[in-house]
């Protein structure tokens, strides 16, 4: 193929280009030859198809059909990822600080902590998001799946482990606790831990 | 004719115009079909064609008489004439008589005015017609020019990042135990003397003190006067089970005085 | 552009192609800079289009937006026997044109013009197109609801702006696209006179 040839296709050569660029479906020799009244295209298929090799776009024949198609390199420009930034809802920061205080813990137990449903949804952000997964079925009746945090949750917030994670007297000191913090007292003074926790879920739950 | 042209170009050809006007008649005899026209102002604009002369130079007067005698005709032959072209033929008819009166008996606006303003409306129109005859005559797409008959698509794959900060997990956690609080609260009310430990409290006191004592003795002292309520039944109860067992004896000298225990075979 | 260039498209080139080609709508330079991560676009699209020139298929910008279609001379080869192409109406073609010359106008503007009332499907017609769209409302007494063209009529009549519809300029410079009132304004009669215009527009509104 000369540069002149390149630089000013002839008459066959960019009739071929256009039949093959508006087809709809590949087009065999033959199906382009009748569109373009009888002419014989090989020679303008194979000057087309050097034009284009390099090119973004190239013209490539498959199964004796000829289409243009993207260059295959560049095939990752069809299917792009474009990242949507978006802030956690309330109800999902709640879910993930709950199963980061307790896990592993189970659906029903999250819902029993916040005293309301949990939306189905709302783990699976928190799943999407990479910052907890399944860990597993509790081994009672129904085996419920357990819920716990990952390393990628760690890492998003800067914790070397969940034992980083502030305990309930320094929420308190951050006044992050205000309306109860003398029945927390309470309960601490006990030195039950986790205890009333639990049987607070057992009530939220049987109230639910 | 060339002079107009050159001068007023696109609006001006009528040679050019190839639109969707009513079949040419040789003796300039109309056709008469009504729905050839889109009204009055169209019928009137085909009319001023057939001048062949620059829209800007038409004769009103002439264009006046040939649509009267369109009208008439059309009348003559009993065709269903819409009510504008009817409107528009006594406008015109009215047009006529005032372009033809004496000057000094004319009405304000002026006929010439009326006449003018008729001119520069089938002006527009006629401009319009052969605008939309030369978009219409463009390579069209879809009609003369494709676009790529298949093309891959771009296809943008959405994917959330999440967001959220530290602060407002911690603080989402110290909510959800601050909404919970009412049913904390019921722990200040579980300040209680279980009854093991009263039991453990009753027996080890019994242990060390070989004398009847009063069961308000072995409650804690400073306590709470709820955990207080809580230790006295508490410790009511050990002491009943500590007699039950054999371990203490319990006396009571009269109904509601003081109950008083020791260890049992002192 | 030199040879080399057109000969070995850069890497910006080849992706801005790649993607002009694989899309199925026309992009504005903003999408398609979007698209690849936020490059600069514009000179990689003139190369393109330097390329493209001349050749069956031509990169062109119509309303902002830039498409591949085949070269409009080759119409004869690829003109299909079912025509994509909505036949359009006598009112239709005129409302478009209307719309197009005059834009923004009103409904009672273009019943001006033309000297009788628009079918109610005439511009319902255009606006299922894609050809026009409402543009606002005028606020003038009535608020009368505005049309205008939009970028797919440019691409479809192969426009790459207003300014390239045929004559337009003229017919500009001859005052024809200005209303009937104001030209009479710059005529010396007593500016009263409104009669039969006023009184057509007022029947065609009043017809609505």
């Amino acid at each position: 193929m000369t540069e002149a040839a390149d630089r000013e296709p002839d008459a066959l050569v960019r009739a071929v280009e256009a039949t093959l660029f508006a087809a709809d479906a590949p087009m065999t020799v033959k199906a382009i030859s009748d569109h373009l009244g009888g002419a014989d295209v090989r020679d303008a298929l194979a000057t087309l198809a050097g034009h284009y090799a390099g090119r973004g776009v190239e013209l490539v024949e498959r199964g004796e059909r000829w289409h243009f198609q993207t260059a295959p390199d560049l095939a990752h420009l069809l299917r792009r990822e474009r990242e949507d930034v978006r802030r956690l809802s309330r109800a999902a920061t709640e879910v993930l600080a709950i199963v980061a205080y307790h896990e592993p813990v189970s659906r029903a137990e999250i819902e029993a902590i916040r005293g309301v449903q949990t939306a189905k949804g709302t783990l699976d952000v928190l799943l999407e998001a990479g910052w907890v997964r399944v860990a597993g079925r509790r081994e009672v009746p129904g085996r419920p799946v357990i819920y716990a945090t990952t390393p990628d949750f760690l890492a998003h917030f800067g914790l070397a482990s969940r034992r980083d994670l502030p305990g309930i007297d320094e929420l308190r000191a951050a006044g992050l606790l205000e309306p109860v913090d003398e029945a927390m007292a309470a309960f601490d003074f006990d030195g039950k831990g986790d205890a009333p926790d639990a049987q607070d879920a057992g009530q939220a739950e049987a109230g639910d | 004719m060339s002079e107009t042209d050159a001068e007023t170009g696109l609006f001006s050809g009528i040679d050019a115009w190839d639109g969707p006007a009513t079949a040419p008649t040789e003796d300039k005899a109309l056709y008469l079909e009504l729905d050839g026209w889109e009204g009055p102002l169209d019928l009137l604009l085909d009319l001023a064609r057939r001048q062949k002369v620059d829209l800007r130079r038409i004769s009103i007067l002439g264009l006046v008489d040939q649509y009267l005698v369109y009208i008439d005709r059309a009348e003559a032959l009993r065709l269903e004439l819409a009510a504008d072209y009817l409107v528009m033929a006594a406008w015109l008819a009215y047009l006529k008589s005032a372009l033809l009166l004496p000057r000094d008996e004319q009405e304000d606006p002026s006929p010439e005015e009326l006449a003018l303003r008729l001119q520069l409306r089938l002006q527009r129109l006629g401009a319009m017609r052969e605008a939309a005859a030369r978009l219409m005559a463009r390579d069209r797409l879809g009609r003369d020019v494709f676009r790529r008959g298949a093309p891959e698509g771009l296809r943008v794959d959405r994917r959330n990042a999440w967001q959220c900060d530290w602060f407002d997990l911690i603080q989402a956690y110290g909510q959800v135990k601050a909404r919970t609080a009412p049913v904390v609260h019921m722990v200040r009310d579980r300040m209680v003397m279980t009854l093991d430990s009263a039991l453990a409290r009753v027996s080890a006191m019994l242990g060390v003190n070989l004398d009847w004592m009063e069961l308000r003795d072995f409650l804690p002292p400073h306590a709470d006067p709820r955990l207080r309520r809580s230790a006295l039944a508490s410790s009511f109860v050990a002491a009943l089970e500590l007699a039950r067992q054999g371990k203490a004896d319990l006396a009571q000298d009269e109904t509601f005085g003081p109950l008083r225990l020791r260890r049992a075979g002192a």
